[in-house]
């Protein structure tokens, strides 16, 4: 892959979207049995699984917090899930996005019901587009539903990218590489509504002008792919209802 | 410790089961649970297979890349299988560098491949001696609901079978279908004193993890066997086992052909 | 178990003085500790410097070799930033590989400095597609009171602004001065409900690690935004520690300019 | 070492034995002081020591089984005993090897009367020949029993390879290497008899007839080294007993 | 750095000092502080910083010793210490000063009066001279006064060489590298008179002859050393003194 | 718990003998155990011999290959000491990564052949600063009955002094014997108060672990000298243990000779 000339001709992006439009998303509840909670998830060409064990007891004692349960949040990628074939374990890259998606949980999940116990995210990225981690913590966040888990609203994930001077969403391979900037947001969504940032990093230019403009897309794109995780999780309810 | 009690209750009814003759499922004792395989889900990998065995899923993905062939085989690919239990898949498995059960299980899938010859690695032969074709297996595990080795395994050749060797990438001609010349079958049975059940679930597996596992090949020659766990295995049982493996790989081998040759 | 006391004293006593408006060793809202720096102190290292901040005291290395580009960018040179957080600083570090603290202070240091462009790595190409020159900055934490990473964030660009490309001892002409371009600035804000403090101290960060770190280019563009710790952030907030950011690092960079060109 | 071009010639392979010849094997008990039992064991150029440690306190506390003793089996390579130096430290062939030996040995020790505790059985290969994992069964065998370990009877092991279509006993390192398939077997002998299979692995070509076939040819080979094990081992007590 | 011809010229080593001269050595005491005590020191180019934590609780419970405290040392290299980049991480060597200083300063601590305590002694090479293990104790015995821990007495430790077939006192880098051998001392001074030998080690080639010679030579740096020590601790106190 | 008591015991006997000028198993105080030594029992090492010290038995195997020179010395070999305190051969060693026992064993025995010039490296380059040959020691060890630094480094020249430099292996002309110089002998006290005990076993460490080990060439030169335990040494009784060091040393390269040069 080289740097495209142009991003944007005709006011349509490389892959025929508008600036604010969406990669086409696919999300499939209780995907896994062994897991409390889980969500398949397709976002472009991500395809990522989440699931959720817990709230479980702490293994290593001494970690155990006898105030509140501890979140873990593990995202790993499958050796496939890139051009060249990735090692396995964590790089400093997952480590990173682990740590800043755990503390976005954290912030939501009503862990001070659980003391002394475990609630474990894992996600796997079986195939890897630009917003990864988006498309993880949108399926984690179904996965917590799926799982029970009471948080104070869902969260839910996308990511602006500015390219030829303009602001795009959810930027695919092509702007995020050479883009001149890219923000990946979380927010907590609650009866219906943006009320907070849960994930915020940033890297490329910007003025403080651009990324506030950048948020207004983001919250744009976010409450679409909020239908979509609604969606999803009540189509489960109604099958479950179904079944009975 | 509840979880001791459940798997206490688990293995009194599989027990019980037995003892009239029938699997908790109502699968007969040499039958496989249903059968799913999707292949090439997977874009960025050369080939890539989804396989769902009952409620047992994973995905394998094949990368391919020239490299360095071994010194006593100079003119020969490399195959390379490794298998993550990551975390997601079972509350047993932890993160952290592949344990014993994923080596094995690694290894054991790795046999199939290698002794049946299923893929022709004297196509991948670049420049003998210095440059051949490395192929990774790479098996994911996504749901362990018991015998993942035999998913693993079937998802691992379908996923060969579903391989284009990335030629063009590397400068190195057109790419071209990767040659597999056999279908493997790794069927798994389940120790019970002295009976034996196919493709256990992981209920099943609650009465002890006792495994035999018999790899064959299209001609009904046996490529590799592994006896996993803590038990001892009379000779007729393993003649039993034997017998009752050849003949159900044949039929996960049609299955295979069935949904491979759709998909591929 | 006396620390957590002792913490939770310290927690009160900073959240009283907030009600006060007021932090506790007197500073305003927006305003960074006593900074001083010295560069040059490690005569083996291709550059150095030595920051203390307040209390917190950190020394970076910048060790330059020849080695193989990225293969997207081949006629670029390479930074790769390292912190190790050694136990010597800080009660709570523990010895081993870095963690996920220590490596996130890296990377968020190394956004700034990259997307800043503060170093012209076009500069740095010895053979196009072979060889370039490698930078490796190394944080080396001495002393952990609170904001380690705005303190890294400065040591890093002074010692980068010190440093001499070694291109003699490799044969490779005369040494020259690392080009640098840019001063980018961290700013690392300490969130405490609807209210947030510059460049906390550790009996400050005693009320809860969460903070958002804001690194500003000269132009007053922002090159790098962390959000860290596990907490909500509301939009209002987000702008006003955006602009008080901006504001801030103005003076670290004046004050960066004022202590180094000094220096240097 | 390159492919001969035929394994037997006038029935004989290529050291001079017949196909159901055993390589010459040479044991000695008790041959280290500090361990409860040990044991050194030559077959062919196999070099391989044998320790038994145990039963003893298990020490990260969380591994104890409190109804019966752990089993560990810690099959190793030094670094010189093979063409190619390896590198120290367990790789992924040994890891495989010491699980299917532990869980063969777990068969037949009497674990349940040690609850709580740990029996440790460390093999060192100081020099490895093909069969390695059989000599070192062989010499652990024989250190449980001078460790005083109650076991339900003696492990002994052996494999039986294929080459040039014909089945021969305890193969040398050419016919492993280009042979047509290799099984090690290992088994219960109780009484003066094998009563059952306690390690079975196979890797190669082999029709079910010739799985068949294979498994008395080895069963034969086993007789013989178990005789070999006894005489080893009475010798020991004999040698105490005229000490005393 | 190559081979000099000669290193010692009408009386002078290469950076002009006599035999028994020492390099310049500048001490800071309470130089952190997070850290219980603390010392920066330079001795030539060597540039060290000593931290001391504890007594202090020892976290990995099983670590704990009912009688007495257990003393870690911690001996780390800056990445950007050496000429060539060290990779980071403790190393052989590393691990090989670690422990030799640790049970110097066992033999000194009064670690009985903390039971189920640690002291933990970290130092960390900033920039590497020759003797940079020497310094590094230097450091770590003014760090443990500043932090208060009891002590038989003070460690002083300094290193002798042999170059050119003459002994000399605190050698630079070429004549560690080139020379013909090197002793690092460190000495246990109490009451302003050096007792006994806490750490020794020697490469290299020496007769038995030049060895005692060379003990005498470490003997007076060490005293210098030692009063350096002690100016520095004296100067942290007054200058509390005055603050009060 | 147990063995607490039973070390204690062993202790009070050891000191008891001791005050009556005693050894527990009646040797001299700088007096050796029964040496045996045998060489070339490892046929696919370069070298190798097994030593039994007393009841302490180590093996130790050579492998050569060639190899990359260190950039400061281009036309000398590379010895390369690695020491594995594998678990069968005391109950208190651990599976894993070598600990600082086994690098500190490791690093006294290289030192003892590195400082007495006992291998002449420089035979040992095949085109200079880009191949030499490289020597790995690898010391095993099988029994720790005391002492095994000793017998370790016994192990190790005997190994070396029976070495073949596998040259015809690499297509560089015919093997040849490795080109060994000098015998250094390591010698180990154990040091009790103000007296000391030459090749301690193991029941007598129970008294402390604290060691002085000397090694001497066969000029009677010292090439190495480690302090081991944390004990202070009197300058008195440290010029006493290197007079017998001396002495004992040249008792130890007599029987390597006598043995040695029979077996190699």
């Amino acid at each position: 892959m080289s740097r495209p000339e142009k991003f944007i001709i005709d006011g349509k992006r490389l892959d025929g979207r508008t600036p604010d439009q969406l990669r086409p998303i696919k999300i499939e509840v209780d995907y896994l049995k062994r897991a409390d909670g889980s969500c398949y998830l397709e976002m472009g060409k991500n395809r990522v699984v989440a699931a959720v064990y817990g709230p479980r007891e702490v293994h290593p004692r001494h970690l155990q917090d006898p105030t509140k349960a501890i979140i873990r949040y593990r995202y790993n990628m499958a050796p496939f899930s890139v051009e060249e074939r990735k090692r396995p374990g964590p790089d400093r890259r997952s480590i990173e996005i682990s740590k800043v998606s755990k503390e976005a949980f954290e912030a939501v999940i009503m862990k001070e019901l659980f003391p002394r116990s475990a609630i474990d995210i894992f996600v796997e990225v079986l195939q890897a587009d630009a917003g990864s981690r988006t498309a993880c913590i949108n399926a984690a966040s179904v996965a917590l539903v799926d799982a029970g888990i009471p948080m104070k609203g869902i969260l839910t994930s996308v990511a602006v990218a500015k390219v030829d001077g303009v602001l795009v969403l959810d930027p695919m391979k092509e702007e995020d590489n050479y883009g001149e900037a890219d923000i990946p947001f979380a927010f907590l969504i609650r009866g219906g509504k943006i009320e907070s940032i849960a994930l915020l990093q940033m890297d490329g230019k910007m003025t403080k002008e651009e990324i506030k403009e950048a948020i207004n897309l983001a919250k744009k794109g976010a409450m679409e792919i909020y239908q979509m995780q609604r969606e999803a999780i009540m189509k489960k309810f109604i099958e479950e209802g179904e079944n009975e | 410790m509840s979880n001791d009690i459940l798997s206490e209750i688990k293995k009194d009814y599989v027990l019980s089961k037995l003892r009239d003759g029938e699997r908790i499922d109502g699968r007969k004792f040499d039958e496989f649970r249903k059968l799913e395989i999707r292949t090439g889900l997977i874009g960025k990998a050369e080939g890539s297979a989804y396989v769902k065995l009952g409620n047992t899923q994973v995905v394998v993905g094949i990368k391919m890349q020239p490299g360095e062939p071994f010194p006593d085989v100079p003119d020969k690919g490399v195959i390379i299988v490794n298998a993550e239990l990551v975390p997601l898949a079972s509350p047993i498995f932890e993160p952290g560098p592949p344990d014993e059960n994923s080596i094995e299980l690694a290894r054991v899938v790795d046999r199939g491949i290698r002794e049946s010859e299923a893929v022709d690695l004297s196509k991948l032969c670049i420049e003998p001696g210095k440059k051949v074709w490395i192929i990774f297996v790479d098996i994911h595990a996504l749901d362990d609901d018991g015998n993942l080795l035999d998913a693993s395994a079937i998802a691992s050749i379908c996923a060969l079978m579903n391989t284009k060797v990335p030629a063009s990438r590397f400068g190195l001609g057109e790419d071209f279908d990767l040659p597999v010349n056999d279908i493997p079958v790794s069927v798994t049975s389940l120790i019970i004193g002295d009976k034996f059940l196919v493709d256990p679930t992981r209920d099943e597996m609650s009465v002890g993890e006792r495994t035999l596992t018999v790899t064959v090949d299209k001609s009904d020659n046996i490529v590799a066997i592994q006896k996993s766990g803590d038990y001892l295995l009379s000779e007729p049982l393993f003649t039993e086992v034997l017998e009752v493996s050849i003949r159900a790989s044949k039929k996960i081998r049609e299955e295979i052909l069935r949904q491979c040759s759709k998909a591929c």
